[in-house]
């Protein structure tokens, strides 16, 4: 067993490192985005400088701008990266599910295309699967794609598309064969998102924040060569994308870690031996998270494809935020009802009380983890479906 | 052994739930959180249903009526979740009020008796609120209610460190209201400066632990309220909803953890009408009752608001979707009264020092 | 709202009372019972006495024997006759439920035969309904009874048989024909326990105790006339039973409630936050189903039938008395891995680790109970059968 | 980065788990509960593939592989749930003696490298245990395989009221056994009593501590072997058993029950495996990374075996039924280092002074 990096991994480190120094700000300079055409701005800005140094997109190939590297690389960079201020949320669902998944299925002249870029970030992306009425269950979409004289012809609405408002070009994923079984009729297309009859219409949070996105599409007008699997492939090209979305390994996707409150509240908020017990109740599940991340990247170098079991951060970390929220509201009493400014120093505690409750559900709510680890993991029967082979 | 309400006030209580249900949707409670005030319609109800009376004495232009109809009365205002004064105007403001000798006492009850003046209670006492010679100086927690009130009563400390409970009219001069950002806007918290406003002594420190224990009560009746109707929309999305090719309701992951919620619930209505037995009877037990209600009601509002948001899925975190308007609420109502382990503890405490319930 | 009894219901307790303190001894005076024979010779004896007095089915009908009461005298007496040390788990199921089913379903000859000598405390009672492929779903059950030559012969196993091993007679549930629905194929009778064909082996718990039986047909004969039910009527006929198991309500089926915990314990073991904060959590819960019993006496009185809602007081205590054991033994480090008279003065502790995971299975499950709570009480559909109209 | 076994490790570990589920059925270990007494069959096995040599020094007879081939032997003799003296003997007595300087503690390394020796260890202190002048007396707390070890290291107090660490040969006069009944009688409790019984001085409270740590890193993967060998059994069962036409394994309450049972069991092996990697490499990290995986794994076997036999239904608290051995196993494991809570307890104490991991 070794923590240290194998010495050509220790050489990216340390090119990375040296990079992000020369290039980035450190955290806690306190920079903001006023709003989001700011942040937007500073995203391109710094996507580009990653391309032109090579650290864009690591694991995909050079001839698209791409680093050529190892999926280890990518995790040490993004490690390396987390340690400075650097705008975050504009490119990673492209970068990290689009473009993959047209690198892997896409034709040569799509690749050509769009490959390049979106990694030198000129073009955003966004994926298009989800709808009203197709949440966990995303087989049972009805967004309608119709070849209308060598056309495609869109009509439906998807929900919950992270950065639509902002994405030039997103993954489609459509249905165009109304008598086949459900998985069977669907195919995977790239859609233009400044085209006729594509609407975006931001959904406000509870939060009053707005993240994610309802998309309306009215007669849509997608080219055939824009079609990314064969007619009724769909479901493959889906799968794909999700492979690539598990590739996001040792990401830090908690709201609050148990030593950043400690570090937050003090020793004093944990006088009494019921807080002590939640402190190390919390900090074994990071801690025990963390490990799992480094034995999933271990996994990694040894070119093992990460599993299903990945999602078993999620799972703990948002009930663990809204548990860890409760807890620190509670004790401020009547000041724990108070928000923003009035709440004072606590933004994260709020960000965990409210996004706590969206992370488990966003993603795969817990049920369907819990689901899938009981499936492909243990390997438990599904349940009787009314809806098998059916659409 | 009688253990419930009598049929007479089950029938006051349908006519309540059934006129707050049609003053107030969802719809209109999320307008609330837009506009960030309470519910102006649906108080007119229930002043005009003489809710604001209930409890008071006749001599005070009250119906005499004890504190189970205003328990009643809570529930149906929960099962709304209509964001109405309730907490601290007819629960803590009205116990206070009737704890109290003072003349200005018995001119308040009157005033807040026909639903046109509002209370508000400062339960709680920061270092710099002092009472001195019928002036009342330094700011207060924050307060529900405390940007409407035309009236407080403050737990503040007196002479030798002793704590008075005091009335302090808030149109006086001296008194500033500050409004605070609330988690729930429909239900707004404002900190309230004194700057040597004139006050008048109405009790001592005994004064507002009984206020709390009767507002604990109440409030309890609300959560219950509130927590029920929680589970009630879930049963009405789970049962419409369809996933995989069944309704979401058939899965045994939300079958299994309505049922949890149910028992919840039906936990905290026992300890809650309990402790309105204890309360409406003046008995001995209702500190140890009142808190037993106020842990059990939090808790089951608590876990029935999150899992409400839970098993909406997608729709639950929107703004536009109902549960974050339980959730919202849920986190507001455990923390007026302390948090349900600083309850746990206050009953643990009690249960070691061989205090025992009566019946 | 009032928590004294009604003046007839007064003198009811002061009569009961009365005869208790003149008949029974007083609890704590530590009498315990060498072996079942010696339980069993003080049962019977106890349960003539009770039925000379009319305490000995309260609610059953004087002409055969019973007391002509309400239901609201019965959980009077179960109040009063818990003050003493009575012999305990003979008759229970026998007059609670199996002759209160024949009573309300059987034939005149049967109840004129049978109920009388069960009540005086002459004939012993058990149930046979459960079987190794038939536990939470008892319309599986595979007990064969065939018609042959006017009587019936039974072939099969039956299981969990609670006092089966000095039984007299026993309520049945057999299968009478194999090609109706699951549900509709089932026929009750009264079976001799002592007939040629059956065969009673006792099953030995984790704790090495033995409750329990397996009870084995091997071509046993049912003469016509103790069949209970149409053929095909047995499902109703055992909804009847368990409609009859609900009205027990009130019964203490704690193994060791919160406030016996604390006087067991002392202080000291609350002398941390977080024990106390779990002494509350307990005693919150025992307290609720405490208050949730008075309501449904309330209910009874009012000639409300209890409803299945009287499952979450099991829920709840099964899992509460596991953890109260975690709690204590863990407290006892070392010590608390001691059993017997090694652990020293904990008895109570050892039965409620033991009999704490028995209770969340025997008389259904944990799961069971959830789902009857979702969907009889809260609405919520059943889950997806492959066998709804199937045997 | 490499946190990971070897290859030759596990290639190993499966050697050891293939030898043990054929000497040791779960019925063989039943019958060790019926008789009282540890599984030799099994303990000759570890012996022949050399398991008591793995850590101990080369001058000592040992093969002096480190501690990380013993981590994967406790797990494979935790999956095969067999009783065997492994904490007493190979865990503690082996880590205490390898930390002491005496001859006598060379001398007992070389016995129990080849197995026909077994140590046993004290790790807590009654009141009344004390060692003076060469000699100890008292009474231990109860101590797993004390009726057949050969020799004890004990904590005792020394003079000045400082603790000190003695080597105790049990064949010597002053020593008698007092035999107790255990939760896990396959895995026997004993009281040892001495009176005036020679002892020789090899340490003082540090050895026990390292002692303690070591154990407890080792006792974590048997319990990690242990809760995955419930989930397995629990699996086996739930696809076969059927109820209203399904198997029970197609039920969302199962299926999630058992997901938090893989779920906590992938944390705990997290756990363990640092805490190996901390022992192995005699990290500082070793105090915390003991305590996280004591804590982990104890929690992790205890909801395993206390759900595998909820999830047996009513086979499952019989004594026939398999899930009894891993509810009595899971109950002493979790009494001999002190509970979960205490080691949580220890665990908040070293991150509330600053203690942070170092990887």
């Amino acid at each position: 067993m070794d923590f240290s990096d194998t010495p050509s991994d220790a050489a990216f480190r340390s090119r990375a490192r040296a990079w992000l120094e020369a290039h980035a700000p450190k955290r806690g300079a306190g920079r903001t985005f006023k709003d989001d055409m700011d942040l937007l701005r500073a995203a391109r800005g710094w996507q580009a400088a990653k391309a032109d140094a090579g650290f864009a997109a690591i694991t995909l190939p050079k001839k698209y701008g791409g680093g050529g590297g190892t999926a280890i690389e990518q995790v040490i960079y993004r490690q390396e990266e987390a340690r400075f201020d650097t705008p975050f949320g504009v490119y990673e669902i492209g970068l990290g599910m689009c473009i993959p998944t047209l690198i892997e299925i896409g034709s040569d002249a799509l690749k050509e295309r769009y490959a390049r870029p979106a990694i030198c970030g000129k073009e955003i992306w966004c994926q298009l699967f989800s709808e009203p009425s197709a949440g966990s269950d995303l087989a049972a979409l009805r967004t309608r794609a119709e070849l209308v004289d060598g056309s495609w012809r869109v009509n439906g609405q998807k929900l919950w598309s992270t950065g639509a408002q902002f994405s030039d070009f997103g993954l489609l994923l459509a249905r165009t064969d109304l008598n086949a079984p459900k998985h069977a009729g669907l195919t995977m297309f790239i859609i233009d998102m400044k085209a006729a009859g594509v609407e975006v219409r931001p959904i406000k949070q509870m939060t009053g924040e707005a993240e994610f996105n309802e998309v309306f599409f009215s007669d849509a007008i997608i080219p055939d060569d824009h079609r990314l699997t064969v007619p009724g492939g769909g479901w493959k090209g889906a799968m794909t994308t999700l492979m690539f979305e598990r590739l996001n390994v040792g990401a830090d996707i908690g709201l609050i870690d148990t030593l950043g409150l400690l570090d937050l509240l003090g020793t004093d908020a944990f006088a009494d031996d019921l807080a002590r017990d939640l402190l190390a109740r919390w900090y074994l599940n990071d801690r025990g998270l963390k490990l799992l991340g480094y034995r999933a990247v271990t996994g990694l170098a040894k070119g093992q494809m990460p599993g299903p079991e990945q999602s078993i951060t999620k799972l703990y970390l948002g009930r663990q935020a809204q548990e860890m929220a409760d807890f620190v509201l509670d004790q401020r009493r009547e000041y724990g009802a108070l928000t923003g400014k009035d709440l004072g120093d606590w933004s994260a505690i709020e960000r965990a009380w409210s996004f706590g409750a969206a992370m488990r559900i966003a993603g795969g709510t817990d049920e369907i983890l819990r689901n899938i680890i009981a499936e492909r993991v243990l390997g438990l029967p599904s349940e009787p479906r009314a809806d098998k082979g059916v659409r | 052994m009688n253990f419930d309400f009598s049929e007479d006030l089950k029938l006051f209580a349908d006519g309540l739930a059934k006129g707050l249900a049609a003053a107030c949707t969802l719809a209109d409670v999320r307008q609330c959180v837009v506009d960030g005030r309470f519910h102006a319609p649906s108080w007119q109800f229930l002043v005009d249903m003489g809710v604001p009376a209930l409890a008071l004495p006749e001599s005070d232009g009250g119906a005499h009526l004890g504190m189970l109809p205003l328990a009643l009365a809570a529930q149906a205002i929960g099962h709304a979740l209509v964001p109405v004064p309730s907490f601290s105007s007819l629960y803590a403001f009205t116990n206070a009020l009737m704890l109290a000798d003072a003349a200005e006492a018995a001119l308040w009850r009157h005033r807040i008796s026909d639903g046109a003046v509002l209370g508000c209670v400062c339960l709680s006492v920061p270092q710099s609120l002092t009472f001195d010679g019928g002036y009342i100086s330094g700011t207060s927690a924050p307060v529900l209610d405390g940007d409407c009130a035309d009236c407080a009563i403050v737990l503040a400390r007196g002479k030798n460190r002793t704590f008075v409970s005091v009335l302090v009219p808030l149109s006086d001069s001296g008194v500033r209201r500050e409004r605070l950002a609330s988690v729930d806007p429909s239900r707004p918290l404002s900190r309230l400066h004194f700057d040597r406003a004139p006050a008048i002594l109405i009790g001592d420190e005994a004064l507002i632990e009984h206020t709390r224990d009767a507002a604990s009560v109440l409030l309890a009746f609300e959560q219950v309220g509130a927590a029920t109707r929680a589970l009630d929309i879930t049963r009405d999305y789970v049962l419409q909803r369809e996933t995989f090719g069944r309704v979401v309701g058939s899965y045994q992951a939300v079958k299994h953890r309505m049922a949890e919620m149910w028992c919840a619930i039906e936990l905290a209505k026992a300890h809650s009408l309990y402790a309105a037995w204890a309360l409406d009877s003046r008995s001995l037990d209702l500190p140890l009752a009142a808190r037993s209600a106020n842990a059990a009601a939090s808790e089951a509002f608590r876990f029935a608001a999150r899992e409400c948001l839970q098993l909406h899925g997608g729709i639950g975190f929107t703004f536009e979707g109902n549960p974050q308007l339980f959730y919202r609420r849920s986190r507001l109502y455990s923390s007026l009264l302390g948090s349900p382990f600083d309850a746990r503890a206050q009953i643990a405490a009690r249960l070691m020092v061989g205090e025992r319930p009566l019946n």
